[in-house]
């Protein structure tokens, strides 16, 4: 349920990962490569690269303090690494609850804290030939 | 003289490749690993802004004593997601 | 993208219908049959009526009202009526947009709106084989 | 002497069924409705909070006045999601 991979992430078998009978809500993000950069720059693709056990570490552990505010949450959490095309899922958080509040909430504190916190890279590469590694800006939560 | 591996991500791979293999003086710390580095890669002199360190896969400040045989990661700011 | 149906329903024919180039977040949410009712009497499933025409028209509007606000969001709104098991998915809400806050916002955006405005009802059945019209608290936009 | 046909959901149509003719005087308004639906069948007496009306598929007032041909829907509070 915490991983990098380098194939593609099947959403459905995280969702029925977490899913038990207790639970009312199943919040799913996921986070796709788009065609433009934030500058507007046309982009072709990206490559991600990853530390892979401190990434995943980084995974458990933001679940571990997630469950600490919210004990029903279960969360499955698996980022995409190598090259990605547009289109194609880099990251999904799954989150699922009791109730629907808490599966919202864990979701997006999840995703947030991915970017904060797991050594991860993103290399973008353009249209026309260039390519540039991509910082997430710190503090950054409303992107 | 302890031997310390190096391995590096992104940007900082570019310029270091993958892994190497450093001598470094007993006691030195994270820090001297990455002035001897940026010594014999002095592209990595601008490098050094949101650096952060792990060692044995666990994060670490740049004052961590090394020992023969760590393993110090060379992380850049995160882009995941 | 909005409908009232009488079949289970495909969460990822819905992302696939709402997502473009353009898109780098898509947010799922799934409403599911849970085990046990808000007072814990044991639940063995659930059927839900609709008045089709306005519960579907009630989501157009809500995805409207959306829009106005983030007009680069897309979104997928549809519910299931009829006999449902326990992790039987209810409803599905998907919103897709260029970055993750706006998918967040307009995904629970949606689900609270439709759970206060469209026009579907819930018939709790409990394994001591009593049933009850259940009745979705208004304002109650944190469950 | 407008004919109606009145369609139920959930709670209101356990009562009345599904769907109902019911002639109604002149100018009767969808209250005029309501009360007679309740005069036919008591059980509808504490049903009335929370209760929507829509006509022709639009929510609409209780004083909205009927004509012959219009269909009422009666819908108890939502309980979707």
């Amino acid at each position: 349920m915490f991983a990098i991979v380098d194939e593609p992430i099947d959403p459905r078998a995280l969702e029925a990962a977490v899913r038990t009978p207790a639970c009312g809500g199943v919040v799913s993000f996921c986070g796709v490569v788009r065609e433009s950069a934030d500058d507007g720059r046309a982009v072709i693709g990206l490559r991600y690269e990853a530390h892979a056990g401190l990434a995943r570490a980084s995974f458990v552990e933001i679940a571990d303090e997630i469950q600490a505010t919210m004990p029903e949450v279960r969360l499955a959490i698996v980022h995409r690494i190598g090259e990605l095309a547009v289109g194609d899922i880099a990251v999904v958080v799954v989150a699922a609850a009791p109730h629907r509040s808490e599966a919202f909430t864990a979701a997006r504190s999840a995703i947030d804290a991915l970017k904060e916190r797991a050594p991860i890279w993103k290399e973008e590469r353009y249209r026309d030939g260039a390519r540039a590694w991509i910082e997430n800006r710190c503090g950054e939560g409303n992107r | 003289m302890p031997t310390i591996r190096v391995v590096a991500f992104a940007r900082l791979r570019e310029v270091l490749g993958a892994s190497r293999q450093i001598a470094l003086a007993d006691d030195a710390t994270v820090r001297d690993l990455w002035a001897a580095l940026v010594e014999t890669e002095p592209r990595l002199q601008g490098l050094e802004s949101g650096l952060r360190f792990a060692c044995n896969e666990r994060l670490c400040g740049a004052e961590q004593r090394l020992r023969e045989g760590d393993e110090v990661a060379l992380l850049p700011p995160y882009g995941g997601g």
